[in-house]
């Protein structure tokens, strides 16, 4: 088995369980258990999804970490061929708001042609297709692209300062946590849509993902990961005071424990290896075309460790 | 006597580098009347060129002044046009003509086809009629100066300024320029500034021979010649008197011994 | 400004200047067939482009991993049915619209800014300053600004183009200018050339041959600006260009599309090098002795 | 190259040419103290910039929105903390070693690719093919090949380097080795140069001020690709640069940082500039009388 | 006789400009041996400097044959050193010393003091030892063209090719620097082949004079001089024989007579 392995994570306080695993020597300690002796770890820094499944796929990275979407795309795209890769574990649930300045949005229905809705990838991103599916229940079969048109691609955090300066065409922004509740917090800004309406209950928002040749090649490895991920958000979920002071400390982020607390708090926020919704995702995206393969369960999509878990 | 077209008085002129500081000319004065064919004359490196440009008005004297017409010469113009002693004084981007034409019509003396004939006139003078639609780049060394003549006398400027116009040219082509320029001076008696290193050319093309001392440049002397050889009352040639005037204990034929 | 129509039509001759630096060749004889094809420089350039395209092949087949690199034909597949889905097109139009636009004024300001360089002490320190502060900064540096002033889409594009064309344009044409020969600025302004017209007609042609490098590397900038800020910004859904293509098709996982969109870029690039920027030089440049 | 150590010092002389272009002043007076002053270029400069720096603080004032456009003096601040933290000197440390080194081996590869353009027809075709081609890509295009050949870290950035700066170097030192003067080449192939000797002994220092003019334009490059690249590229643990440190104050929505670190690569630009390329340019061109 | 050291056998020379063909010379034959002192004596853009380039090795003949010491000439080499008639034949980046330094050790002639101490010796020959520290642009016209000879002669080739070198030069200077030249001559037995317009140069420098006529350049008559302007049987001075020669029946001349 490999003496080094080479993990990635993303920006923000959905990637905490990983953060745990980095600055505890989680993994490191879960392989000396299983007897693989002293191993590397390498950790990197990703600013986004797409990276992740470059450097997967060229071999310069062991375990991936993004979003739904481009996992599954992934997924989807790999499946039966050498450099099959599938999802090893959920890492969250949280959920996405899309929040407006506009006083006379209500619901989705009510933006009209002034309204620009900011995401981090028109057509592309998990808002989009959340919103994409919103739109189709609103609209209707076919009609899932409605407000596509509305949509804009913008960062978080430029599309947050868009909607708070007042001064854009920014006026509605599908965006994620923290930045949904730092949105919140200024007066004019309420949220118009939830994720979780839309998926009708919690859904995974980040996974963790590898290559089928890595997980034979390397069992003893794969499972040290995945107790270490386990005992990360156990600690997380022990005590979250801790994990917000945690986070805190090693993120360099300049927000204050109450804040973090709050979100950790936050009872639509979950850290757990189950996955949720995600098989709704994948139907939605077979459906327009995005993957062309449907899974008949979310168990297509994983490798059978957490195949135990009640997941949907 | 009239007041003088050309006031040149005590005229330093000096290049500074991060070397040192060079001195071209030192309190140089001469005055050239309208209508004077005026020869400058003097060793390499005595600072005729640097003098020619400080009249067309690229260098400011660090002490005297220079004054055309009673005003003081603060920027180069198209009342004194130069024909400089390099190669690549031509446009490159321009053939002859167009190179002729584009002095005509950037000055604004000509446009149309009024500048197109005169500088396929002037162009045919310096005999290069066959090559007017040629790039200089494809031209010989004395074909390019030719056409730098034909541009500065094709805009027959108040005063023309040409330093060492003819020093590329064969010896009949450059006989036949210097009677082409007699004979335009005959026509339209403009004023010229001319420098050379021939004391032959000197002589026949100039009215007054302005000696130069060897760098940095002094006035010697100022001849006066009628165009002919003429011998003097000591039975000298004009040629050989300015010879000896202008080659007496010269630094650089000190050099040139010492070297030996 | 070229006089004539046969310029076009010298660019074989130019191919083999008279002056060879080259062991001359003694005598006239006739060339043989082989010789013949490797004088033009067309030919030479597509066979360049065939071994390009055969390594590329090759490469891609050994490496075997379509997801990550895709092999030529493949490329060349999802090429054709972006062009016969006119996908493509419409993306290519769309970005090339706004990059000529951007390119266009990019241009335009780099020559008013080095004009005023060239013609005072205080425009020269301006623009040596400007260029050294703000040509390295990324584009992204600009968004808030760009956000603020023009707005989301195409406003906002273009403010990012002529930051990325108008410094190094600026700054190869004020090195141009600074080296022509002390004779042909004299000779300008003999003739009265100040201002403006000493700038078009003695600096602008005899700084060419620096001029055009700069061109090209203005051109190629804003390709890379444009395909870049397509992702970072302001791509309102169905507006999208090359860029946006290039990115969605990677978010899908569409590899093979993904290099298709490169390839249209360096197709676009190849064209405008050989199309354009070469008949500027043939009829600028070389036609004037000025380029080896 | 430069024979003596004189030569820094006489940046003050050369500042005033000899032959000037504008109206001369008539004999010699003593200069007022505000000419006197006004003839230093850096009193100029540091003037000019704080003319930038005043109205970046009055515009940012009018605006009053911090978190789109922060103050000069809330940037100040920042630069400031990031400086006493070590912070901002550590990002940038890592970010300007990458940056040396990928500019350092682009202008070497550019020196190579372009001495081999001019010494062989094929050369030169492969010169003008691969910048066609290459030049516009931008560096995402890149990625795949990166992260196969040098895997995540350093070697892939500074591959993306070397892809920025090598192409516009390239195209500016090829256009300067063109426009050569033949009678200089047929001087340097009269001794008996040729190959690299006749490269570096007549065309480099002959086509230096296009050199140069490529040099800074590889250099603005280099920064813009590496900051842009480093958000691509993601970091490894602990090192991250410059990039990074922008990308992490934009998602904490600490503007001033995200400012303080723009205003890094400013300052870095600004010295590089002043310090390094202006010596260049005093102790070659303008000693050499190539430069105005 | 033994066999020439330099052979040129029916020597077409042509440019191809986008234009049209220029033929700079037509069918040229002559030879030149060891220790000849050969002068290429013509009217402007008659193909001198076209005939030295070919010979330099810049240029291919589309007709005929060039052969250095029996092998025909492929390329440039140190072997000849030319002397260029353009102004910007210094390396602007070099100083006076470094110039003539950098072609002693570019040619691997000599290195380190031995081509300093020659290039200084040269330098002080030329009259321009007070300068052997400036830089090119800061010299005037003549300056450079003296140490484009002093570079040139410094080299001590098997062939030396001058194209116009004395023309920069003033009356003195110009007498001076060929006095150098028939010195050294006689010193080193050194072979040069020298393009002037000046006759009197020809006949001063030269031991055989090749005349050319008018564009495209042909031979016109190959003259031998012992450096005298001696008379012939005729009473006729050589320098005049030369000039009647030369410019009998020009087609410069008619075009002149034309634009008049
Ligand atoms: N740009 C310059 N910088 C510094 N010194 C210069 C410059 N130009 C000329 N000089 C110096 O000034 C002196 C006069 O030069 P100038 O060109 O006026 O001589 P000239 O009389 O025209 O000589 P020539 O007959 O050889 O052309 C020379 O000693 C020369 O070295
Ligand atoms: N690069 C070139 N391209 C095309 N034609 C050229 C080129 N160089 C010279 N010519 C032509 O070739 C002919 C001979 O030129 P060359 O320079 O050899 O003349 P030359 O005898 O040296 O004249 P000069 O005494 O004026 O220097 C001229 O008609 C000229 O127009
Ligand atoms: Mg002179
Ligand atoms: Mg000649």
């Amino acid at each position: 088995e490999t003496t080094e392995v080479r993990l990635a994570q993303q920006y923000g306080i959905s990637y905490l369980p990983l953060m745990q695993i980095e600055q505890n020597r989680l993994l490191e300690k879960h392989a000396a258990a299983r007897g693989l002796g002293e191993i590397k770890v390498t950790w990197s820094k990703f600013a986004g999804g797409n990276v992740m499944n470059d450097a997967l796929l060229s071999g310069s990275l062991d375990f991936a970490a993004a979003g739904v979407a481009p996992a599954t795309t992934l997924w989807a795209k790999t499946r039966g061929t050498p450099s099959e890769v599938k999802l090893v574990t959920a890492m969250n649930s949280m959920p996405m708001y899309l929040n407006t300045r506009n006083p006379n949005v209500r619901s989705i229905k009510d933006f009209t042609d002034k309204d620009k809705i900011a995401l981090p990838a028109v057509k592309v991103s998990i808002q989009s297709v959340t919103l994409q599916m919103a739109a189709e229940k609103l609209f209707g079969e076919g009609n899932h692209n409605k407000l596509d048109a509305l949509t804009v691609t913008l960062s978080h955090p430029d599309a947050l300062v868009a909607l708070l300066s007042g001064s854009s065409e920014i006026s509605a922004h599908f965006t994620t946590p923290p930045y949904q509740y730092q949105e919140l917090e200024k007066p004019g800004i309420h949220t118009v849509l939830n994720s979780y309406e839309v998926l009708g209950g919690p859904a995974t928002l980040n996974v963790i993902y590898t290559t089928t040749r890595f997980r034979e090649a390397n069992p003893k490895i794969y499972q040290a990961f995945l107790a270490a991920f386990e005992e990360a958000i156990a600690l997380i979920n022990r005590d979250k005071r801790a994990a917000a002071e945690f986070y805190l400390k090693y993120s360099k982020d300049k927000d204050t424990v109450k804040d973090i607390l709050a979100i950790l708090n936050d009872p639509q926020i979950e850290f757990t290896q189950t996955p949720k919704n995600i098989t709704r995702y994948a139907d939605f995206l077979f459906k327009i075309g995005t993957i062309k393969y449907r899974p008949a369960s979310w168990k297509e999509l994983f490798f059978p460790e957490i195949h135990h878990l009640s997941g949907s | 006597m009239s007041a003088p077209l050309l006031d040149v008085r005590d005229v330093t002129l000096q290049y500074k580098t991060s070397e040192r500081l060079v001195t071209a000319t030192q309190r140089v004065s001469f005055q050239v009347h309208a209508g004077d064919r005026f020869v400058v004359l003097g060793p390499s490196g005595c600072g005729k060129s640097t003098l020619l440009k400080a009249v067309g008005g690229y260098l400011a004297p660090v002490e005297g002044e220079i004054r055309l017409n009673g005003t003081p010469i603060r920027k180069p113009g198209a009342d004194r046009v130069m024909v400089f002693q390099e190669f690549d004084q031509l446009l490159p981007w321009k053939t002859v003509k167009e190179n002729v034409k584009f002095a005509l019509v950037a000055s604004r003396t000509l446009s149309g086809s009024e500048a197109e004939d005169r500088a396929l006139h002037y162009i045919a003078m310096v005999g290069l009629a066959g090559s007017a639609n040629s790039y200089p780049h494809t031209l010989s060394g004395g074909m390019k100066q030719r056409v730098a003549i034909a541009r500065g006398m094709a805009m027959q400027p108040a005063i023309l300024l040409m330093d060492e116009p003819f020093a590329a040219l064969d010896a009949l082509t450059r006989q036949q320029m210097q009677d082409e320029l007699l004979r335009l001076w005959e026509d339209t008696r403009f004023t010229v500034l001319f420098v050379t290193h021939s004391i032959p050319e000197a002589v026949k093309v100039g009215s007054h021979i302005l000696l130069l001392s060897a760098h940095p440049g002094r006035v010697r002397k100022l001849v006066h010649s009628d165009g002919s050889d003429r011998a003097d009352a000591s039975g000298l040639r004009l040629s050989e008197r300015i010879h000896r005037q202008l080659f007496e204990s010269e630094p650089v034929a000190k050099e040139l011994v010492h070297a030996a | 400004m070229p006089p004539d129509a046969r310029c076009p039509a010298t660019s074989g001759t130019l191919e083999a200047p008279p002056l060879l630096n080259e062991p001359p060749i003694a005598g006239e004889r006739p060339l043989v067939l082989v010789e013949q094809l490797a004088n033009v420089a067309a030919l030479r350039k597509i066979l360049l482009l065939m071994v390009l395209a055969v390594l590329w092949q090759a490469y891609a087949s050994r490496l075997d991993n379509p997801l990550l690199f895709p092999t030529f034909t493949a490329t060349l597949e999802a090429l054709w049915e972006g062009l016969l889905s006119g996908a493509l097109i419409q993306r290519a139009a769309f970005t090339l619209k706004l990059l000529l636009v951007g390119y266009a004024s990019g241009v335009l300001l780099a020559g008013l800014l080095t004009g005023l360089a060239i013609g005072s002490r205080l425009g020269n320190d301006l623009l040596e300053t400007l260029t050294a502060m703000f040509n390295p900064l990324p584009a992204i540096a600009l968004l808030p600004l760009a956000l603020l002033w023009f707005g989301l889409g195409a406003g906002s594009l273009i403010f990012v183009l002529i930051h990325s064309v108008l410094w190094p344009v600026a700054l190869c044409t004020h090195a141009g200018f600074k080296s022509v020969s002390p004779t042909l600025r004299m000779v300008g302004r003999n003739y009265g050339l100040v201002g403006p017209r000493y700038v078009t007609r003695i600096l602008i042609p005899a700084a060419f041959p620096c001029i055009l490098s700069g061109l090209k590397n203005g051109w190629a900038f804003a390709w890379r600006t444009l395909i870049a800020a397509e992702l970072v910004f302001g791509v309102s859904s169905g507006s999208g260009g090359l860029g946006w293509f290039i990115y969605e098709n990677k978010n899908q996982l569409e590899i093979p599309s993904v290099f298709a969109g490169l390839l249209t870029v360096i197709l676009i690039g190849l064209a405008m090098e050989n199309l354009v920027f070469r008949s500027i030089e043939v009829c600028t440049v070389r036609r004037w002795g000025m380029h080896a």
